[in-house]
């Protein structure tokens, strides 16, 4: 007997106005806030919210491979766990990892490859661990740029960032970003990520159904999307970087003063 | 992607690529033929639907079996269509026993996902009573033999058994479910047969249908359900990238070979003569 | 709440001339048909239809063991597979292997081993698999002629074949090859297996009641049904070697043919 | 069979069978002699019947346990008897901790094989009322030293067990289950006392109950199980064949050696007292 | 304890073990100082009350969830609150992915004999009709950060969390649960506030909230619950052993550090603000 | 639909005479009786009936490891399994181990682990195997006292015994050795062990409440009955060994007798 609060769906998803129900225009995202270095034990780690999305991120690796039968010879392998904690959902989630958890790990693993050179790391292996603590739509894409950020926080190097982000379509209408619920309620989800080391796209996904004009309008609303969240994750890191670098300006300043004492 | 790419060695590897570059491939194939399509249907009497599909050497025998259960509060008058798949041990050295792998789900996940989103089930129709009982139908996939692209085999196994679907026909009477002693057939509960049509990609060069040593050697696969007319379902796996015109390309592609292919294997000839 | 079309017995399983409900005679077997080498990527192995029972046998051997630790140092280890695909009964079964599937390995694998010379094969192991895809009485019986086929089919020395059927008593009568119906409905039932180069039973199970007498008559029944099995099988393996000389004397006679030319 | 052969020597093993050649056994017994039975019931205070029974030194406790549920739907009258067997690593270093193996299985399908077809457990007896209420019993054995045949010893403690029962009587009382304040006891479930009998078998030599290093080096085994005067269930294992005639003379010497057992064992004077 | 004291270096230990000795902690702190308490609450918007605590570097986000369902037989007029902890491997290289060990059962177990004994969480106010329907709370803790004492930071973790609830009413309508539109909030479930406080021993030396290391190199731990004036549950873990006169002492200091802890962390400014 | 017959508690817990209700005073044990040696596979063995509580213990050990990478180079380690019988409780106990007997195994395995000298047996493991087959009220006292013994069995080198006992709280009164019914029915529950050899409690959970004088209350009865419990332990080790004598006095006897022949 469940409590008739349901998870309902609108019947409309834009307003009056033509905008969306959370006030965006069509090609807008939902405000991005990220951080890197959050979890002190792990080698990179980063945060972010993304709309009512709240997802950690941690990497630990290069490292021995667990169980052992794993490594490989000739190269280093990438393990991804893309997790949902149980109150991140409408309905309580079951504690013990799903088939749609195993298979957007498997989603996100092989769209982060590319930008990784395991072939410099045989017989080690990098482990990402995504922890979804909130979850409102897009979690994925959300799970691939956070993760593509704790990478960069580990220091480990890549070709290039990779972001993602989930474009569809919505009372007819294609738009960027897909909320939670337009997710629910609408007719077309098309998630995807860019490796910008290549500009190609490294993630694809589609549920929906579009022509092959609509096709092409989603993959150019996209491209501009990820254009602006690749920006977003690059001014984090850049901004980290200085705070490191601040603090070394400090340690510096600190030495000399001690020196002049 | 598998982890036995290692199996494959380097010199054969090379051999497999440096052919695709040429357009050609190991079988002789050209680089957007599909392999031959064998199928056959209702072969399972204990099952309310069945077919055996090969592409190529790739096997896949699926049955439908259903229960009569509660519907979903938010869905009370919706029944619920499953796929499951199961890759035998007994079909490749290269499938160990265990619970579902990641392979496994990917191949069930992509099938479902083809399935329902293309209005293909109806599932309204799997309703018996509204809010008290609908039928939940199980597609369950089981790999004979493998020989690369199972999703594209298993797509075409999974349609085949829904169409020729034969299942008794219930109602509710004083509160209890009795049979009418009629069936309701794949003709009533399909709509529309979305084709799943899988490319792989090795370096910058994409070809339809890869079988099994191309599986091992390349970056990445796609997957591309069309219906007529429309896109209804993508699926990237594999370390492989793809540049945006080679998607507009293979959006295109898919709906020519889609096409083709709803025409060549006419699926609706495997409805079943129950009634 | 479950669909009133029960899975439902008989009242009785003789007809009125005296043929049981599928038309046969008591000592008479279902038809039978067999192939060999169905699955290319196997080692060995065969495919058989016998009454409405429809199942597969792959084996997968000599090779190394996995895991590791189950190795003998002084011979070979055999393991059998039986599985049932969830569509072959009349209520779906659950996918994961249950207590009956085991408990049905071990006999079969106990029944099978006998004939193999597993000393000549330190450190190794043979598997079997067998796969159920629709299910119509003896299913254990079937599946052991089946993999003897898919042993011989791999080339494994052989002390010789094994042939399997199940008598049992229906209607107070004893009959021969239970179909899935005598088998619910009946009193009875003894699946038993002959190892033909001792000509001893190498599986016995029994359910029923019987007194010494119709002891000996269900054993007398057997054996004489187990003859017939094996020749089927003898000719299965031997039209498969027509084939192959078939095919060698092509390749004679081509290279011959190229020779000329 | 068990895969720890190996932890027998050579040595041990050739003893052990040239001796068994002379007709006679490493602790003094003869071919077709049992080791001792010990038993104890209703010595559990917590289940509804319980047994202790030792056979030399191989030891197994046994329980039964109850719920109410409703009855299958094909059989709207009839309760349920279900077997289960624990191998505890408490009782031997050749039992392993983890869910269970193949031995556990055959143990419990043995057992409960031998109560389910010989007419010994009514079923019809454990309705409460048909369609709605039946009793579903649990007899649960625990092996707690392990020194060879725990089929037999299985199969004593599980007959003792029912016929110590001592469940309460339920009755539909306006829709809900009640407790009438009486038992029902063993004597009104059980019937017929179907009792298994195994023999091993090394080379040619057949022999009665195996004790531990017997069974470590023999070839198979077969169960037997009689009531008076019919044979009720056979059970082959492990990789020994039998000749026709062999197994003729087993069904024989089986209902004369299960006769004398019956007798000694006197098994209904472990009949609950409740009422 | 955990299986990973040898990632400490005995040089280490010892450093930590003399410092201890002279009163002094590596990472300055007294032997009876906390470190700092963060503490934020309804973070989690999908959840019916969360928290977000550290204490140090040790973070955990608790959120809670709830269920209809019936009540259990024996207590028809009382909810149920049930605590998991999962140590996530993302928190620390020492956390292993896999079902719930040892360690996070202790976490789970601990927090939740604190609630359950306390006459923390008024159960009888999860009742929605007696016999029928009751709320069934989750409680349920993710480690994100280890830095040792997770108990401590898991029950405060907890307590704010189910503070903080806002649970949708139900009520009973012609046998159908409906919502009334309003919530009840943490105020009206939870009555008392136990605290959980933890402290290492290594050779005679006991010490408040150990942190990693101190935790690695401990030989055992004792957390003791406490109310305003009452001990409420004690778990010893470890290998270490406790005189009676220590544990005296310890029960009296918990009621001392219990009581500033109320005060300084101030939980019931974390109540929910939903009506 | 369960059937109505509750494990029901009483109103109240102690007899108009003052008694308990199974005729006890507040500071008496029920009754309790010891072996050791009852199972032959073990290398130590006993089995303690206490109240209705019946329980097996068996030691195995010094033995390798299993699996290896549990293995510590420096000192052996202890492994503690408490199950209980489906059968030994009022509901039937689900077969596989759940929580509480994982949380209960480690509980008593903190409590043995200070009486052993692991260090003296690096790589090795000891393995304690605990089967409770009837349950009344304190089964992790009465197991980790019957282990104790178990291990002593053994003749594994212990710096001294450890006994263990339940005290409580029941219609307000302080008591020793909660029964069942009074663990359930009582306001607090004090499980203690003592370890004989620095005389330090060893294991300790409450759960109820307490004040601190009664904390002083408990513990002090507590050590009180766990004197009595250590004596019963050292009575039956010592009848152990008083046997062992005779039979080789028996023995010597029967070679003087045979020289004498």
């Amino acid at each position: 007997m469940p409590l008739i609060i349901k998870d309902e769906y609108p019947e409309v998803l834009f307003r009056e106005d033509g905008k969306r129900l959370d006030g965006r225009e069509k090609n807008e995202l939902r405000p991005i806030k990220m951080e890197v270095g959050v979890i002190k034990n792990a080698d990179g780690s980063a945060y972010l919210e993304w709309g009512d999305n709240k997802i950690f991120a941690a990497v630990y690796g290069p490292r021995e491979v667990h169980p052992h039968h794993l490594a490989k010879p000739d190269r280093g392998i990438l393990r991804v766990f893309y997790r949902m904690a149980t109150f991140s959902v409408f309905d309580r989630k079951r504690p013990a990892p799903g088939r749609r958890e195993k298979e957007i790990s498997m989603i996100i693993s092989d769209c982060i490859e590319p930008i990784l050179f395991l072939e410099l790391y045989p017989g080690t292996s990098f482990e990402v661990f995504i922890e979804v603590i909130n979850a409102d739509g897009g979690t994925r894409c959300a799970s691939t740029t956070v993760a593509a950020l704790a990478l960069a926080d580990a220091g480990i190097p890549m070709k290039s960032l990779v972001s993602a982000v989930a474009v569809g379509k919505i009372d007819g209408k294609i738009v960027v970003d897909l909320s939670g619920i337009e997710d629910k309620a609408g007719e077309a989800d098309l998630p995807c990520a860019i490796t910008w080391y290549n500009k190609e796209i490294s993630l694809l996904q589609f549920d929906g159904d579009m022509d092959l004009n609509e096709m092409s309008e989603f993959l150019d609303l996209a491209k501009d999307a990820l254009g602006r969240i690749h920006q977003i994750q690059l001014e984090v890191l850049k901004s980290k970087f200085l705070t490191i670098q601040e603090k070394s300006d400090e340690i510096i300043v600190n030495k000399e003063n001690q020196g002049e004492s | 992607m598998m982890d036995v790419k290692r199996v494959i060695s380097k010199i054969e590897k090379n051999y497999i690529i440096n052919n695709l570059r040429k357009q050609e491939r190991i079988d002789g194939r050209g680089l957007w033929d599909y392999r031959k399509f064998k199928i056959q249907s209702d072969i399972i009497s204990s099952a309310e639907g069945s077919a055996d599909v090969s592409l190529g050497e790739t096997r896949i025998i699926t049955g439908l079996k259903y229960e009569v259960g509660e519907p979903f509060p938010d869905l009370p008058n919706e029944g619920v269509c499953t796929v499951m798949a199961e890759l035998l041990p007994l079909a490749s050295p290269l499938f160990e026993r265990g619970p579902p792998d990641e392979q496994s789900i990917e191949l069930a996940r992509v099938v479902d996902r083809g399935i329902r989103h293309a209005d293909c089930v109806q599932t309204k129709k799997l309703c018996i009573k509204e809010n008290e009982a609908v039928y939940i139908l199980f597609v369950d996939m089981y790999v004979i033999n493998y020989d690369g692209n199972l999703i594209d085999a298993g797509g075409i196994s999974a349609l085949t058994t829904l169409i020729s679907a034969h299942i008794p026909e219930g109602k509710i009477e004083n509160g209890n479910l009795e049979w009418t002693g009629k069936y309701f057939t794949g003709e009533s509960i399909v709509n529309e047969l979305p084709i799943v049509i899988t490319y792989g990609k090795i370096g910058d060069i994409v070809f339809l249908d890869p079988n099994l040593p191309e599986e091992l050697v390349c970056d990445g696969r796609i997957s591309i359900s069309v219906t007529e007319d429309k896109i209804t379902s993508i699926q990237k796996s594999g370390a492989a990238t793809f540049s945006i015109d080679e998607l507009k390309m293979l959006g295109d592609k898919s709906l020519e070979i889609g096409k083709k292919l709803r025409k060549d294997l006419n699926l609706w000839q495997y409805k079943a003569k129950y009634k």
